[in-house]
């Protein structure tokens, strides 16, 4: 019967697939957008029938569907695992994702390839939903790619634009990056456990193992933490992430905000058992983590302090928080950045479809510059953008305040540095989240009057998941509050627990939750004074100057890598290509070459005279005997 | 019944196809698809354990048997031939073919040898099928090829000496070999105690042999100009099973005689094989002749392949042989989609290409399936291959499979870009057809076999693995 | 025969044969006329015809002497050959210098 | 025996047909007398018989050779009824000539005395001058005639020194004799020097470095059957007498003698391969190509005690590729002046048969499977192997290598390029020694052990 359901599970969202690429075109004008919503919709429920299960009996549900790749030692199988840990993460996947698929429905609907992109995003959830209820980590990895594929597809879905197809090609590559990480990883672990499964590795470690204590084990980890920065967008893997921006809007929202992105969390939670072992070469691999996850929350935040592409601060912003859950991860408090990732999803998707709202209501457009009092026009975005801005700069009682809180609560209690970093990331998110909110629902319309006689709010199929998401984002943060935590409780069987713990509610965290309070108020303060007292807009590209010329070139990190990685390679490449190989292919031609040249030579000797060919005979006959009879003849 | 029956059908299709004018050929393809029926009722019986090999004498003196191997190994490779014929025959039939009997004779005539290769299971006969199967794609090449006529000579002319050159040497080695056992069945030869000395040379036979038809680099320049020069049919027969007769060498013959050799210089070799893939990656990055950066990753491929048969680990040799299979059909696929667009464009050039999505939405997805085969995304057949050669590899050095691993960023790195430059982007001004149904077909079974076994490689590695223990036993032993 | 034979002993019968065997090479390597090579070539055939009989005296054994009126026939029968050639030649070129058969080379 | 007495009568029929007025019938009835002939010299297969005091004796390795012979002789017989369409009325010179040159061949393959060798020798170079020669009133043809001649006495006297030092040092011309006393004693001196002049001499006749300047100039300037002649089937005597000579006389082959055989065998091959490279004319490049298969075959000395089957099957093979490449060039170059390379433009597609049987032929002599060639260099190799010569192996095959290179340039021309002139009709005799040539190749190379087996 289990076998059953979760083939519907996988399978639903796949039949959309397939239904799409083939009838997709004939199926009327939304035909396709609705059967794909209503096959992760279908996905969902039966989500939500394990889920409400698992919360009554606690049991797992692990299915074996057919066996896979045999490696010498042992086999691998496509097996399933639904616990706890994955059918949360399925419950928003194919939750939000139902929602942005409707959404989709009306925001894709001039475009003459829905049906391709409805496909594509059917795809999507079919490969995050393998992604997650794998049983072993190369089921996780078919899912891994399978993801970074449909991202792939869907940034360079305006295909006619070749900056697109870069774009889409850059995640591509760097996600591949990030994936020869995993592969090592795996091999590492393979190695280690002879099995690559979830279950059977717990055992293993805690069965007691020698693996568990030898320097490979970190080395795995450290591999497997290179693939999470490649799909969950870390430094120095995090470039792409601000690029695909250049994918539809509930692209940008589901893939690249609520769900794929959060994969490296997903993995790193689901291996908790393993990166929470307690030896020194662990502890290095998880302070590692946890300053990346902190240095990305960081330097991601700067950038997005100066962007006016209204896409592109989402992004930094995204980065940023994914950063924030990598911090929380390395520092051991897996619950903590799962419950981050939940209520991110929630007011992050919310984000990105709203700016998906204006983007829709003014055509395209997507700077800021040209944007502003839109709410006059647009209340209902307005007001979800304003929720989801207060709850991602953790404005109690918004959902991000307590999981953000909780973050910075872990970073004090281990480590000040990285708690003072971690704050500072939010109090600048905490701006630009106003300063984008200002920007393009306050003071006058900046557009062009053809764009302005355009405005108007988005249609129900818009309105609707925004409203919904934000009404998660704002109760979101309930399922674990401090002290008394619904998710803690339900999360413990999957992750091993240690050390950490829920935090008191002593007075040190009051203190923390009104610094960082505060600290978001701050942020709020500092964009009012410059955006509405002010009435600041930010200059033009070409009147940047300085930091902010830096900040706003993203400290020049693609220029950066272009000229370390890209140019040399394609520089490599030309050099292969006009140079070895013709010298390669001179040399096998070369020896052609001087033989013929000895034969024209040799054919000189070959004059034609008799006297000459009497005489090399005698030469040869004098030569012979001389050689053979010189010693008995002497 | 036995594998011989095969052959017997390959070399009458030559012969019948050689005299049935016009309409050869739908003969040859009648006797491909025989070919591909016969081998798939020998694995039949091959399931059934049923001895399916072929020994019989073929002259006393010098000892010489006529025996062919009915081990899995033989096996997957003859299917993996004698299903990419058909394909590669019915491929051609969407363009003109001048002197089509003689062109479809070749071919299975080509497919004959290069069966007789798979299946020996005697070094002499072996040699003898090894040096045949030049000959055939050597007429191909030069007479139905396209470009310079004075460079296609030149380029194809350097193969045929060069892949010579290579196995005159591998001819010493059985010959010395033959001095030793008295007779040249892989059995006996495998057999022989021979001093590391012995072994280290006849390694370097085989090896000059090997490393010019796999190719390895440095001795890879013949191959992108032969690719680049031949007809499609022919590249697709060079590329999808020629190199492969290189590859499955390694394993049948030069591991198993050499044990000690390849494990003294087991490091060399696999280094060779990863700089290879290394090396055409990068080359492949900036081509541009589609057809010649094809070649290129084909070149990267092969040298995973090497690396992971040098490995001397089951992990290592199933996946390579995996590979090999799964290259074989992807790599005839992609080169099909290069044809496609010749077809239309009469042009291999990717800067004349660009915008073809617009115009041929069915074109573009499957050219971007296979495109994804190639850089072996997961449930994709070559996914199953690489990850097993690389896990192989990761256990003689971890360093191995990172720098191996290579090929997955890399490999994305060209071929998603040749994608963009060839499909994407405003739409191209110059029409462009979608595919016919015969170019759909083609397409579509070759998809197939990819997605059935990437997701459900069980029948075939189930089929190898006895043939690579019993190959791995050899250099267990020392 | 023999006493004479075994007076002036074999090695000088033979060092004489090279000798004049040596002189046809010689002739050989050094004329250009063709009939003057052929006669150096005679020469040689007679040193060795020389040596035969000596040596068939020393071994007292006739069937040197026979080989003698074999390699004598031979050499008549090539003389008869290379003059006809000669002649054909004569008539083409008008001259039986072999230095001017240079046509063939290469 | 018997053999000589058959085919010298024949060649005197010849003669006679001439005077009967039956120049018609000379060729059809010298093939049919020659099969006739080849039944009487298998029949004798098996047995040792020796005939006028040792003078011939017959044994397997004669009888053998001998059947190769007279098969070659009937191809090139046959294609001489259309080579000498245009001198017809002295065509049964010409027939009886090769047919006395037969005659020698099977001499000096058969002989018991060293006499009998010389004779052979002689009646086969002489009769060879005259072929050479026999365009009268072609400069070339009268070179190459006189080049041969000049060359070939001059060799005929250093056999001629060589058997007589053996005389001396033996007093007897007697095969058997001389190799009883071979096995005992001290020997002069000068029976090693007679050995190595009458090697030197075999070395000139089979055209190997540095005695080979005559051979491409011959083959060039000759008229084509002639050359077919001599390439073929006087190569191939000349080395099976070689063989016999060295082997009949039990002549103990020492370190010294074996490095000279090495060195000039591999100069020959490559020599002979570089040469050919560049070569225009095919009778020329051929020439060379004889060269190094010279080279080849003189492998075969190395381990001289057991290697007869192999030199056999090298012959047969070479010979027989040689046989079937010459038919293809004597149809192209009937009316042609010279044999350049450019005249085999297209003939891949004017005349597909032919062309295939000349890349046959030309496949086969550099060694490729399924074709005897192949299968005989192989023999060689694992032989020389066996016999401890690495490096003579070594440099066979970077000599096979290089062969390649100018093998192909034919078939590049025949396959590559276009004809310029329309395709005249080919004689069925082309066709028919072509392919039933290439036949025989093909089918000694996929059953060798019928021919290697032959001697033993």
């Amino acid at each position: 019967m289990d076998t059953a359901y979760i083939l519907l599970l996988l399978l639903a969202p796949f039949a959309g697939f397939l239904f799409n690429v083939f009838f997709g075109k004939k199926a009327g004008h939304n035909g396709a957008g609705y059967i794909a919503t209503f096959a992760v919709f279908v996905s969902f429920l039966v989500t939500l029938f394990y889920f409400i299960r698992i919360n009554q009996t606690g049991q797992a549900v692990s299915v074996k569907l057919f066996d896979w790749i045999q490696i010498s030692t042992f086999k691998l199988s496509f097996g399933v695992l639904l616990d706890q840990l994955s059918l949360l993460w399925l419950m928003f996947v194919t939750g939000i994702g139902s929602l942005i698929h409707l959404y989709s429905i009306s925001y894709m609907h001039d475009d003459e390839n829905r049906h391709k992109f409805f496909a594509y995003l059917n795809l999507f959830v079919f490969f995050m939903i393998t992604l997650v209820v794998g049983s072993n980590l190369l089921v996780m990895f078919i899912g891994w790619e399978g993801v970074g594929l449909c991202s792939y597809l869907l940034i360079g879905f305006w295909y006619k634009n070749q900056d697109y197809n870069d774009a889409a090609k850059k995640a591509f590559i760097m996600n591949r990056i990030g994936d020869l990480g995993f592969l090592i990883g795996m091999f590492l672990l393979g190695h280690l456990f002879t099995t690559l499964d979830y279950a059977d590795m717990k055992i293993t470690i805690e069965g007691g193992t020698n693996a568990a204590n030898t320097g490979w084990i970190a080395a795995a980890a450290l591999a497997l933490f290179i693939g999470a920065c490649g799909k969950s967008a870390q430094i120095p893997l995090y470039t792409w992430l601000p690029d695909a921006m250049a994918g539809p809007t509930p692209v940008s929202a589901l893939i690249h905000a609520a769900t794929m992105v959060t994969s490296g969390i997903f993995m790193i939670t689901r291996l908790n058992f393993l990166f929470g072992l307690d030896n020194v070469d662990m502890h290095t691999v998880n302070l590692v983590i946890a300053v990346v996850g902190a240095v990305t929350a960081l330097v991601a935040a700067t950038i997005g302090l100066v962007q006016n592409d209204i896409k592109k601060v989402l992004a930094y912003s995204t980065v940023s928080q994914l950063g924030l859950m990598f911090l929380a991860l390395g520092l051991g408090a897996y619950e903590v950045a799962v419950f981050h990732v939940i209520t991110h999803a929630f007011f992050k998707a919310c984000l990105f479809l709203g700016s998906g709202s204006v983007i829709h209501a003014m055509h395209g457009e997507q700077d800021m510059r040209n944007m502003g009092g839109l709410k006059k026009w647009m209340s209902v975005t307005y007001i979800t953008f304003l929720i989801s801005s207060l709850a991602i700069s953790g404005i109690p009682p918004f959902s991000g305040f307590f999981s953000k809180d909780e973050i910075l609560m872990t970073a004090f209690h281990s480590n000040t540095v990285l708690w003072a970093i971690a704050s500072l990331a939010s109090i600048m998110t905490a701006f630009y989240m106003f300063r984008l909110l200002y920007l393009t629902f306050f003071k006058e319309f900046r557009g062009t009057d053809e764009q302005k006689h355009h405005l108007h709010e988005s249609p129900a199929l818009i309105t609707f998941p925004l409203i919904v998401l934000a009404i998660l984002a704002t109760v979101g943060g309930f399922i674990s509050l401090p002290g008394n935590s619904w998710l803690n409780n339900y999360l413990a069987p999957v992750i091993a627990h240690k050390g950490h713990g829920e935090h008191h509610l002593d007075n040190t965290a009051y203190m923390l939750m009104a610094i960082a309070v505060v600290g978001g108020l701050i942020g709020i303060g500092i964009a009012y004074a410059k955006y509405i007292k002010k009435s600041e807009v930010p200059p033009a590209d070409a009147e940047m100057t300085g930091f902010h010329k830096l900040l706003y070139n993203k400290y020049y990190v693609d220029e950066i890598y272009e000229s370390l990685f890209v140019k040399p390679i394609n520089a490599l490449s030309t050099f292969f290509r006009d140079t070895l190989e013709t010298a390669l292919s001179g040399l096998v031609y070369g020896f052609g070459k001087v033989t013929n040249a000895i034969s024209d030579k040799g054919r000189l000797v070959q004059n034609g005279s008799i006297g000459r060919y009497l005489f090399a005979f005698t030469l040869g006959v004098v030569a012979i005997i001389t050689y053979l009879f010189y010693n008995k003849i002497a | 019944m036995d594998v011989s029956i095969i052959l017997i059908l390959l070399l009458a299709g030559t012969l019948v196809t050689l005299f049935s004018g016009k309409a050869a050929g739908k003969v040859a393809l009648a006797f491909g698809l025989l070919a591909l029926g016969a081998s798939v009722a020998l694995l039949t019986k091959f399931n059934a354990h049923q001895n399916i090999g072929c020994l019989g004498v073929w002259m006393e003196n010098p000892q010489i048997y006529f025996a062919l191997n009915g081990d899995g190994l033989s096996l997957a490779m003859v299917l993996l031939t004698t299903s990419l014929l058909p394909i590669i025959m019915y491929s051609t039939f969407g363009s003109e073919v001048k002197n089509p009997s003689s062109f479809y004779a070749l071919i299975l005539f080509m497919g004959f040898a290069m069966v007789g290769t798979f299946l020996a299971a005697d070094g002499f006969l072996y040699y003898i099928f090894w040096e045949l199967a030049l000959i055939p794609i050597y007429f191909i090449a030069l007479n139905w090829g396209n470009g310079d006529a004075k460079e296609r000579q030149k380029a194809v002319v350097k193969f045929f000496i060069y892949t010579f050159a290579g196995s005159l040497f591998m001819l010493a080695s059985f010959a010395y070999l033959y001095t030793k056992a008295g007779n040249f069945l892989i059995g006996n030869l495998s057999a022989l105690s021979l001093s590391a000395d012995e072994q280290f040379w006849i390694f370097l036979g085989f090896f000059a042999a090997y490393a010019i038809k796999i190719p390895l680099i440095p001795f890879h320049t013949w191959q992108a100009a032969v690719y680049q020069k031949a007809p499609t049919a022919g590249t697709m027969l060079l590329s999808g099973i020629m190199l492969k007769m290189g590859l499955y060498s390694v394993l049948r013959w030069q591991l198993p005689i050499a044990p000690y050799a390849a494990k003294t210089f087991m490091t060399i070799f696999i280094v060779f094989g990863i700089a290879g893939t290394i090396y055409g990656s990068i080359v492949a990055l900036r081509q541009k002749d589609l057809k010649k950066l094809l070649a290129y990753s084909s070149l990267a491929h092969v040298g995973l392949i090497a690396a992971g048969a040098y490995t001397l680990t089951v992990d290592g040799l199933r996946g390579a042989v995996l590979q090999m299979i799964s290259h074989g059909f992807v790599i005839v696929g992609l080169f099909f989609a290069a044809e496609v667009i010749f077809r239309r464009y009469q042009t291999r050039e990717i800067s004349e290409m660009g915008g073809i999505r617009v115009q041929a939405p069915k074109f573009t997805s499957m050219f971007m399936i296979l495109v994804l085969a190639s850089v072996a995304l997961p449930s994709t057949f070559n996914f199953v291959g690489e990850f097993t050669v690389l896990y192989g590899l990761s256990s003689i050095n971890i360093w191995f499979p990172i720098l191996g691993g290579l090929t997955i960023i890399l490999g994305a790195y060209y071929m998603l870009k040749m994608f963009q430059n060839v499909m994407l982007g405003e739409a191209n001004p110059k029409p462009f057809a979608d595919i016919t149904f015969q170019e759909g077909l083609t397409m579509g079974v070759i998809i197939a076999v990819l997605f059935f076994f990437g997701l459900y490689p069980k029948p075939i590695v189930d089929m190898i693995t006895p043939s690579i223990e019993q190959i791995l036993s050899y250099t267990h032993k020392l | 025969m023999g006493n004479v034979l075994n007076q002036i002993g074999i090695e000088n019968y033979i060092f004489l044969c090279v000798i004049l065997f040596s002189i046809g090479v010689f002739g050989v390597l050094y004329r250009r006329n063709a009939i003057i090579v052929f006669m150096s070539i005679e020469i040689m055939l007679n040193a060795v015809n020389l040596l035969f009989v000596a040596f068939s005296t020393y071994h007292q054994d006739a069937q040197g002497q026979v080989f003698v009126f074999f390699s004598m026939a031979v050499a008549a029968a090539e003389v008869a050959v290379g003059l006809a050639i000669v002649v054909s030649i004569f008539r083409n070129l008008g001259s039986i210098d072999i230095d001017n058969l240079k046509n063939l080379k290469g | 025996m018997n053999t000589l007495l058959a085919i010298t009568g024949i060649g005197v029929l010849c003669l006679l047909f001439e005077i009967a007025n039956l120049r018609k019938a000379i060729v059809p009835f010298t093939v049919v007398a020659l099969l006739g002939t080849l039944g009487i010299t298998l029949s004798d297969y098996g047995t040792v018989h020796s005939h006028y005091n040792n003078m011939i004796v017959t044994n397997n390795f004669s009888v053998s050779f001998s059947a190769l012979f007279i098969v070659l002789t009937i191809f090139l017989v046959a294609l001489s009824g259309d080579f000498y369409r245009k001198t017809e009325a002295k065509i049964s010179d010409f027939v009886s000539i090769k047919i006395f040159l037969l005659a020698g061949a099977v001499a000096m393959v058969s002989f018991g005395n060293l006499s009998m060798f010389f004779l052979g020798i002689e009646v086969l170079s002489i009769s060879l001058y005259i072929l050479a020669a026999s365009q009268r009133l072609n400069i070339r043809s009268n070179e190459a005639g006189m080049k041969y001649f000049l060359m070939g006495s001059f060799a005929s006297g250093i056999i001629l020194f060589g058997i007589c030092l053996i005389y001396g040092a033996m007093g007897t011309f007697d095969i058997q004799e001389i190799s009883e006393l071979t096995g005992s004693a001290e020997l002069p001196e000068w029976f090693f020097i007679g050995i190595v002049l009458l090697t030197i001499g075999m070395l000139f006749k089979i055209a190997a470095v540095p005695f080979h300047f005559w051979a491409p100039d011959v083959y060039e300037g000759s008229p084509t059957l002639t050359t077919a002649v001599m390439s073929t089937l006087t190569k191939v005597v000349a080395m099976a007498a070689f063989y016999k000579l060295l082997t009949g006389m039990n002549a103990n082959i020492s370190y010294e003698y074996e490095m000279v055989i090495m060195v000039v065998s591999i100069a020959s091959m490559t020599v002979g391969n570089i040469m050919a490279l560049r070569q225009t004319n095919a009778k020329r490049m051929l020439a060379f190509s004889g060269i190094s298969h010279a080279g080849f075959m003189l492998m075969t000395l190395l381990n001289i005690t057991s290697s007869a089957g192999t030199l056999l099957y090298y012959a047969s093979a070479y010979a027989l590729a040689g046989i079937a490449a010459f038919a293809v060039i004597l149809y192209v170059c009937r009316d042609k002046e010279n044999e350049d390379i450019y005249n085999f433009n297209g003939l891949g597609k004017t005349r597909p048969v032919l062309a295939a049987v000349l890349t046959a032929a030309l496949l086969s002599m550099a060694g490729i499977p399924i074709f005897a060639g192949f299968f005989a260099k192989f023999a060689l190799f694992s032989q020389t192997i066996k016999a401890g010569y690495l490096v003579m192996v070594i440099a066979a095959v970077i000599n096979s290598i290089i062969s390649v290179g100018y093998y192909f340039k034919l078939i590049l021309a025949m396959y590559t390029k276009d004809s310029t002139e329309e395709a005249t009709k080919v004689p069925v005799v082309f066709y028919a020694v072509g392919v039933l040539s290439i036949l025989i190749n093909i089918a000694i190379g996929l059953y060798p052990s019928f021919v290697i087996n032959l001697i033993k």
